[in-house]
């Protein structure tokens, strides 16, 4: 089992109070998140991924429990041991574009250092074709650059699950069509669960032997079933 | 001549010692009170930045009350370990601590406040421990700010000497800093000697603090991540 | 009116004193009172300070304030005098009677402020120096700056100790012990005068002799000094 | 007690004072250091740093040579304006302003160059002038990291007596300050009035600190944009 | 004439450099430029808006000059009165959606409150669906809310011309087609140049009467011809 899961969050601002209530499971291991812009879908990873904690339930990623609140289990985000991409990106402004794709390879109190030697990451830098701007600083990339940085960061550890936010939104379709496919050889390769939310139908196609359709911080019963209509 | 080199590398001395002891404890501090979330915090804070409205010499006389051999702590320091810290360099070093330990948490404190928390997050997801995400993404990033408090830490602790005055004393060679010599110098009227001696620490001064400056990593432009 | 008096810190008490009687026998005028130590007020009057009345703990202060051409002509009195004893916490076994004991073993550290500017710094070292004791002394000796450290010391232990004025001696009775009054070849007196500034105030006079009179002397006895 | 009270009353007139014209003074040169560049800019930050190093005796020193009516500039005072800093609340002001400038306006440095430049960018295509932006967007960002150093400098200028009672004097009721009350009574033998006017110093410092942080705004998570 | 320049500018970051070198005059008023991620696009539209300042050359739009080094004419980015959206967003952190919103719209020294009353804020933050959020801080939205609330921000002026940077790459596709019908109609109101930065061809349909088509900091000419051709 893939993804299984009962959780409740309630996000407050002032008055405003957003309430995310799921009871999904997933069989598959590749899981599409559909859903309007503000459904919950990047709460919902942020959860999985143990950056936000569940005010209830439980979730259990690939067999395993990272989150149970009856029995008190709540997993670091160190120990889920997921590769996740930030859909705002979250890259270390103070190291290259090389560092940040370095920077869980290297273990101990030190950053690694800006000509570090790593083959894993030289083949993300150059198959994501960073390799020209990988002295680069964050602020000093493209907004695809950028996010192609984000998503090397997250490859090149050697994960349990693949978490993405959003991985393609800010790349050209030729590009696209390249990291999708690299995505899904990794993917196959690793043979770990892929979560990844998305807006594009074209990663629907590619990737999702199940989606899951969120709104308003709920299951959208309506379209999950037709989508299910539409693939059967 | 010869006594003012004695008595510059002195100050270096206490105030080097001074400067590194309060890097620990202010950014630890600061740290703590950035990071945890209890009742008085605000309060806490406060209080710990009282050193600052105390004039120096009556700082120094508490201190004095404090470690002293008629202290619970001063004779338990002097019965268990034979240390007497009153009219000692460790002494000076003790007063000039804890005289500057306020420039450097409050600093500190806001710098690791203003820390996109979400790096932090991203670090955690990476699989690195917390002590290195302290070390690799938080210090880094809060750097610069910190480092104003510590350049200002430093010049207060090379300056000081209304406490360090009372609890090391004056001793020419042992404890007397070139600013207790300054003092001394302005009281006698001797105005040349003064002026020479203020010289010679602004210029130390001016010279530690630019290097400091340079060495530190410069600007990191968070402007887009 | 008011006049402005600055006075050696040494007479706090004494001056807080008298200046309120002062106003009490002459509720019209108005003492404002400055302390501080004797040299810190030489340089505020050097540079151009607003003041009527100096009050100085020794004469070489004085002196200096005369050669810069800061005080009213004839105007400088004496007008109070102190003692130099040496003291040691109250519960001390040491038993001084005259300068020479201060080398016994038992003694490790002697408090002296400092002779190049303080002025009781500079009496204990006039006799050391007469008593052919100040080398064998000097790595005993605690440099303070001031008679206030020099007491705080020997109260809290700190020193065996220390040279300072009696009336300082008798602010804290309680905690020290006077041994003995140093032999001085110079009296310890304090001289008082009005500034070129003050001769144009009336009052600068006046209060001086008010330091004078009966009420005022019995004040500063009250306080450790003696007549001049 | 009464003069306790006035003495209190003239310590935060004066530190409230010294506190404004440093609010205004190194947030001043702190943005300006931070968002000029130019050569010597370093060593100018480095300079503006030595009234921290200079024993504030000596200091007070200084200022009383520059501002006395024997200098150019305080004759120049006294004769058109009949203005004398010296022994007056004024000129304590200055003392206490100059020993706690650096307090400000290194922080304010350091807090002005963490803000993201992208957002001023941003409002300058939103069409809002410099000056707008300076108060809407930079100092707002700023804030947290300038307010530690401003409450540093009020309390430093609340315990400043060294160089105010060089240039002020200590006189009761005019200029004497809490804090050279606090110097004078412990100079005095009067253990017992110190240790109350420590208190009272100390408290009124909690009270005014604790009160400048809760108004102050809180952190701004600047998580993600 | 909407756009008319010939520009060059070099971005150098350690030993690697990024030469951008254009000279291009478009007659249309909605213009949508395309190319690869890193091609330059963001760091044109940034010279358009005045936030990058060419090396040399010369900048029209809408028939002003905006810049030209030739004349030392360099208008600020007040002057150049556009609506930008930057790539990613630059929200003010301090401030609500609403006040983020409003904040063109309030002159003088202080930010907007947080109930400032205006007709234009409401009329976009309920077109754009914000109208929940709008007590909400930046770092309390989901990165659609956050694009949306840039986009209001822009648009709430009335600007001399639009220049947006991929303005719905984090939005659904629901909220995609709503919004370009909005920003169409909002564009034909005002009849002001507008020039669109994105990857989705649905853009292009809906937008462009002309494209421009970047490559390494040049136009790419084959793909250039390429378009024209299909759309003559
Ligand atoms: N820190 C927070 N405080 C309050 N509300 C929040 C917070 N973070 C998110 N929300 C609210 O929770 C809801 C869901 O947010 P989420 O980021 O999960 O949306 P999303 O499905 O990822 O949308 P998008 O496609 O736009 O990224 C939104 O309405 C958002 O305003
Ligand atoms: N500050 C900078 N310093 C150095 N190089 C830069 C800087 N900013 C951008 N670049 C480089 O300029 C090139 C063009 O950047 P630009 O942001 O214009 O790309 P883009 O076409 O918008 O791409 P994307 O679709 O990925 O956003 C990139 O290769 C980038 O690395
Ligand atoms: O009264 Mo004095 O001048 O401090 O010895
Ligand atoms: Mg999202
Ligand atoms: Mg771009």
């Amino acid at each position: 089992m893939l993804l299984d899961l009962d959780i409740s969050k309630t996000m407050r601002s002032g008055n405003r109070e957003f309430r995310l209530d799921l009871s999904y499971s997933a069989s598959n291991d590749r899981l599409v998140i559909l859903g309007p812009s503000g459904s919950g879908k990047s709460l919902l990873l942020q959860m999985i991924a143990g950056l936000l904690k569940p005010d209830s339930g439980y979730l259990k990623l690939a067999g395993r429990t990272l989150f149970d609140q009856k029995q008190g289990v709540n997993l670091t985000p160190q120990q889920r041991q997921v590769a996740f991409l930030f859909q705002n990106y979250a890259l270390f402004p103070h190291l290259s574009v090389r560092q940040n794709v370095a920077f869980s390879l290297r273990r101990g109190l030190f950053n690694p250092s800006t000509k570090v030697a790593s083959k894993a990451v030289d083949y993300w830098l150059d198959n994501f074709g960073l390799e020209p701007v990988q002295h680069q600083r964050p602020h000093e990339l493209s907004g695809g650059q950028r996010q192609r940085t984000a998503l090397a960061r997250a490859l090149v550890t050697e994960p349990r699950a693949l978490l993405l936010d959003e991985p393609f939104s800010a790349l050209d379709p030729d590009l696209r069509i390249h990291m999708r496919k690299e995505l899904r050889e990794l993917q196959e390769r690793l043979a770990v669960p892929l979560i990844l939310i998305t807006h594009d139908v074209e990663d629907v196609k590619v990737f999702s032997n199940e989606t899951l359709c969120l709104k308003d911080g709920q299951i959208d019963q309506e379209r999950q079933q037709l989508l299910r209509a539409a693939i059967a | 001549m010869e006594s003012v080199w004695i008595a510059l590398s002195l100050s270096l001395k206490v105030a080097g010692w001074a400067t590194a002891l309060n890097i620990v404890l202010g950014i630890g501090v600061g740290f703590f009170l950035a990071r945890t979330r209890f009742f008085g915090r605000d309060l806490l804070d406060t209080l710990l930045t009282l050193p600052m409205v105390m004039p120096p010499t009556v700082l120094g006389y508490y201190l004095l009350v404090l470690v002293g051999r008629k202290s619970a702590f001063g004779a338990w320091l002097y019965d268990s370990f034979g240390i007497n810290l009153i009219f000692t360099w460790q002494g000076a070093v003790i007063a000039a601590t804890v005289v500057a330990f306020p420039l450097v948490f409050k600093p500190a404190r806001a710098a690791f406040e203003a820390v996109d928390s979400e790096l932090e997050q991203a670090a955690r997801v990476l699989g690195v421990s917390e002590l290195a995400i302290f070390f690799r993404i938080t210090l880094p990033l809060a750097w610069r700010g910190i480092l104003a408090g510590v350049l200002l830490a430093f010049a207060r602790a090379l300056g000081e000497f209304g406490a360090t005055l009372m609890v090391a004393g004056s001793i020419p060679g042992k404890t007397q800093t070139l600013s207790i010599a300054v003092y001394e110098a302005v009281q006698a009227g001797k105005d040349d000697t003064a002026n020479m001696l203020v010289v010679i620490t602004s210029m130390v001064c001016v010279v530690v603090l630019l290097t400091a400056s340079r060495l530190a990593p410069g600007r990191i432009n968070e402007r887009a991540r | 009116a008011e006049v402005t008096v600055s006075a050696a810190a040494s007479l706090t008490n004494a001056f807080k004193e008298i200046a309120e009687n002062f106003e009490a026998a002459y509720p019209e005028h108005k003492v404002l009172l400055n302390f501080a130590g004797s040299g810190a007020l030489l340089q505020q009057i050097a540079k151009g300070a607003p003041v009527d009345v100096f009050a100085s703990a020794d004469q070489v202060t004085m002196d200096k304030a005369q050669e810069q051409g800061l005080l009213a002509d004839g105007s400088r009195q004496d007008f109070v005098q102190n003692t130099v004893v040496v003291i040691t916490p109250a519960n001390s076994q040491l038993e001084l009677n005259e300068l020479i004991d201060l080398q016994q073993d038992a003694l490790q550290r002697l408090a002296v402020s400092n002779p190049e500017s303080v002025p009781v710094g500079r009496y204990s070292k006039q006799a050391l120096v007469t008593h052919n004791l100040w080398d064998a002394l000097t790595d005993k000796i605690i440099n303070t700056q001031n008679v206030r450290q020099s007491l705080d010391y020997v109260a809290r232990d700190e020193v065996d100790a220390g040279f300072v004025y009696a009336t300082d001696a008798a602010v804290m009775a309680d905690k020290v012990k006077v041994q003995f009054t140093v032999p001085l070849e110079t009296v310890v007196s304090y001289p008082i005068a009005v500034t070129k500034e003050g001769s144009r105030n009336e009052l600068s006079q006046q209060f001086i002799d008010y330091t004078f009179n009966g009420e005022s002397q019995a004040v500063l006895s009250k306080y450790g000094f003696s007549q001049p």
